[in-house]
């Protein structure tokens, strides 16, 4: 069992001139939970996309599950799971297909029953062979769920999961997470401190690209905690 | 790993099964270039020997209607992010190639039963035809794999650029121009079909070939530095 | 001029104004490049002592304040 | 760390005068003293200069002693263009990235100025602007895919992507060279019969200059490759200052505002 899920020391990624993460350190033990806040364009999603080795650091080091973020990604992504704002599905299949063509490509074994059962667990059973463009945006974002939790991954990475979410979704979000075992760590971009400080085992704050806070939850108080996150997103609202 | 082509080759079909984006609109622009033909041709002499003519505008028919499909191959991967999912799969993505490759090949084959007959009935109705012409399938098909192996490995750079259509035709039609010269003149032999182009007609064919080997082999080489985050 | 030289030549005359505009255009076009380069490197070279100059400034006034 | 400009480099201005000096020699030499090239058979032969002289003297093939030179420099740049984009996918080193990119701007001035010298020879001696001649054929498709590698290079916004597909481009371009320079001679077409032309052989007089404007070339291609490689280094280092001063300037803004609220 690898000790950290995720260890990043001075990453940094530009875009052009301008860099949306600067030189940050983040060390995540395996099975931990992280929330990440922050304003819009702090960097935030960039953050993610580079844990789910989407995109590549432009300096500072990655290693995710004991390997390098970019040169052994290949190795990573069977044991990574990332749900970003988009579905992450094709729109002319269904939902069986949709789920039918990942096992494969995630080279699942008991792929049928795996995906009843995520079918039912995520309430979209009785309209498993209707088309993904006919599902509200809270039955794609249930079902994208379900594509991630398909492969049982070990780090899982939620991009604003419960934005534009349905209360069932949320239910059902929470269930998942509840059932999964200790070992996988989980990785979440939230807006709502509150959630997020009761969820989470560490809380990281960025703005504009930099760390302002990176605390675990048992040793700041709640309270501290929202005053500091107020007084954060005061300061970015006055910069812009 | 074969399963998993198959896999992704059977969703690139079941996808154009269900919206038919692709080959509808590679049919339309064909008929519509074919009208052109016929404005173009329209104040030929009745001597004119359209046989000479009809091997190149067939392929110009057949490159300009390839690129509209092309441009279309990872539409359904844009919808809602698709693309994001393949990435993350932990399986070798030179078979996006190949599949992307197989579907667009296919396409180009469907395109072509339906258009070549049409070329036929609007302009050669009246020359007579040799029997060799029925060989015309052979640089056809050596032409689609050379357009869809290249072609598609080309989109695959172009669909997230802005600009995605005219840069797919500029990176294209340069580095078609070898196959389209050697499959003109093989449509061409056997079009008018007169004996001793038979030769010509076997020597292009094998340049062909040997064009589509490199190309396909270069671009498979190459696929992984294309479909990257 | 005997005109069996004058065939010899006849090709030469008519040659020559395509001769020289061949060389004159390689030429011109090799210093068009190196001109465009040259203005390209200058103004880059302005802009990075301009900015040199006011982040010298910025740093003074920070650390005069700090 | 004020990247010296190209002109106060010592070696480049030596290899620069060195190049000029060749290409000088060989445009004196191809016209002072390497013969006329023969051309279409006289009516009857003629005594020139002591020389007897059977046909027709080609002034226009003066063209060829910088023309061919100038044309194969604009190969070999492809070919280092093809070089340094291999070692960009493999190494991922931005600075192979930046010396592709340079290598195929050279790529481009030579192949801009084969294409003009080009036409007018084919005017010439063809008697028409444009034949769809192997030898133009395959130079044309050549510049296409030199603009095509700037087209894609201007569309592709991230900077990792573009680098990538520009290498990937340039190595299909590469490629596509020596394909299009044979199929466009081997291909039997039903009209005309297939020419194979032979440069006709060169007598010593005529190499000398040749081999001289060649060099010539090459250096001068070297020379304008460092041009731009220390035009896109010094625009790089632009970047990072201007960053720099960005992230200093915030930074500031936001100490002047706490010591604004105390």
């Amino acid at each position: 069992m690898t000790e950290f899920a995720v260890e990043a020391y001075s990453l940094t990624k530009k875009y052009g001139a301008r860099s949306a993460v600067k030189d940050l350190d983040l060390v995540l033990e395996q099975g931990k939970k992280l929330a990440i806040l922050g304003a819009n364009g702090a960097g935030k999603s960039s953050l993610m996309r580079m844990l789910a080795t989407l995109e590549r650091p432009s300096s500072g080091s990655l290693s995710i599950l004991g390997k390098d973020a970019y040169k052994e990604s290949d190795l990573l992504l069977q044991d990574i799971a990332y749900v970003s704002h988009q579905s992450q599905l094709y729109l002319e299949l269904s939902a069986q297909e949709n789920l039918e063509l990942f096992a494969k490509l995630y080279s699942i074994d008991n792929a049928l029953e795996r995906i009843d059962e995520l079918l039912e667990k995520t309430q979209l059973s009785y309209r498993r062979h209707e088309l993904i463009k006919h599902y509200s945006q809270g039955m794609k974002q249930r079902l994208a769920i379900a594509k991630a939790f398909l492969h049982k991954p070990k780090l899982l990475l939620l991009d604003e999961p419960y934005a534009g979410l349905d209360p069932q979704g949320v239910a059902v979000l929470n269930a998942l997470i509840a059932e999964l075992d200790e070992g996988v760590s989980i990785i979440l971009i939230s807006h709502s401190p509150e959630a997020s400080y009761d969820f989470a085992d560490e809380l990281l704050m960025l703005q504009e690209g930099e760390k302002v806070l990176y605390e675990s939850s048992s040793q700041l108080s709640k309270e501290e905690f929202l005053d500091r996150y107020k007084q954060a997103i005061f300061d970015e609202s006055w910069a812009l | 790993m074969f399963t998993k082509f198959l896999a992704l080759l059977k969703k690139d079909l079941l996808l154009e099964a269900r919206s038919k984006t692709v080959l509808s609109s590679m049919l339309i622009y064909a008929l519509l270039v074919l009208t052109i033909y016929g404005a173009a041709l329209s104040q030929t002499a009745d001597n004119f020997d359209i046989l000479q003519v009809s091997s190149g505008l067939l392929w110009a028919l057949i490159v300009f209607t390839s690129l509209i499909g092309l441009n279309k191959t990872f539409s359904h991967e844009g919808e809602a992010g698709a693309l994001y999912a393949l990435l993350l799969a932990p399986f070798e993505k030179s078979l996006v190639f190949l599949s992307k490759l197989c579907a667009n090949f296919i396409f180009l084959v469907l395109l072509e039963v339906i258009v070549v007959p049409l070329f036929y009935f609007f302009f050669l109705q009246t020359s007579s035809l040799s029997v060799q012409s029925v060989l015309l399938i052979l640089p056809l098909l050596l032409g689609n794999v050379g357009i869809a192996g290249v072609g598609t490995l080309l989109a695959s750079i172009t669909q997230r650029s802005k600009s995605g259509d005219i840069l797919l035709a500029i990176l294209l039609v340069p580095l078609i121009f070898p196959l389209l010269l050697a499959c003109v003149s093989a449509s061409a032999a056997v079009i008018i079909g007169s004996a001793e182009l038979m030769e010509g007609f076997m020597r292009s064919c094998g340049i062909a070939f040997s064009y589509d080997a490199i190309m396909l082999a270069a671009s498979y080489a190459l696929y992984e530095f294309v479909l990257r985050p | 001029m005997d005109p069996l030289l004058l065939e010899a030549y006849s090709t030469v005359i008519s040659a020559v104004p395509f001769v020289v505009g061949a060389y004159i255009l390689i030429w011109v076009a090799l210093a068009v490049f190196v001109g465009a380069s040259y203005i390209k490197a200058r103004r880059i070279q302005k802009e990075l002592d301009a900015l040199k100059s006011s982040l010298e400034h910025l740093k003074e006034d920070r650390s005069k304040r700090a | 760390m004020k990247t010296k400009l190209l002109s106060s480099n010592k070696l480049v201005l030596a290899v620069v005068c060195i190049a000029l000096l060749l290409i000088l020699l060989d445009i004196f030499m191809a016209f002072f003293i390497s013969p006329l090239v023969r051309g279409a058979r006289l009516s009857e032969p003629v005594i020139i200069v002591g020389q007897m002289v059977a046909n027709k003297l080609l002034f226009s093939q003066k063209i060829f002693y910088l023309h061919v030179p100038v044309a194969l420099s604009s190969f070999i740049a492809l070919l280092f263009t093809a070089v340094f984009s291999i070692r960009y996918l493999i190494k991922r080193d931005p600075l192979d990235d930046m010396r592709a990119y340079s290598c195929t701007e050279i790529a481009l001035v030579f192949v801009l100025a084969t294409m003009a010298s080009g036409i007018l020879w084919t005017r010439f001696e063809w008697g028409s602007w444009w034949v769809w001649e192997p030898r133009l054929t395959t130079y044309f498709i050549l510049t296409l895919m030199v603009l095509a590698y700037f087209v894609l290079r201007l569309n592709i916004e991230d900077a990792d992507r573009e680098a990538s597909f520009a290498a990937v481009f340039g190595i299909l371009a590469f490629i596509n060279v020596p394909i299009s320079f044979f199929v466009t001679r081997i291909v039997p077409s039903s009209i005309h019969p297939v020419i194979f032309r032979t440069d006709s052989g060169l007598s010593s007089s005529m190499l000398i200059p040749f081999i001289a404007g060649m060099i010539g070339c090459l250096l001068l291609s070297f020379v304008l490759y460092k041009l731009r490689i220390s035009l896109k280094k010094s625009d790089f280092e632009l970047q990072q200052v201007k960053e720099e001063f960005e992230s200093l300037y915030k930074k500031r803004l936001k100490e002047k505002r706490v010591v604004g609220d105390k």
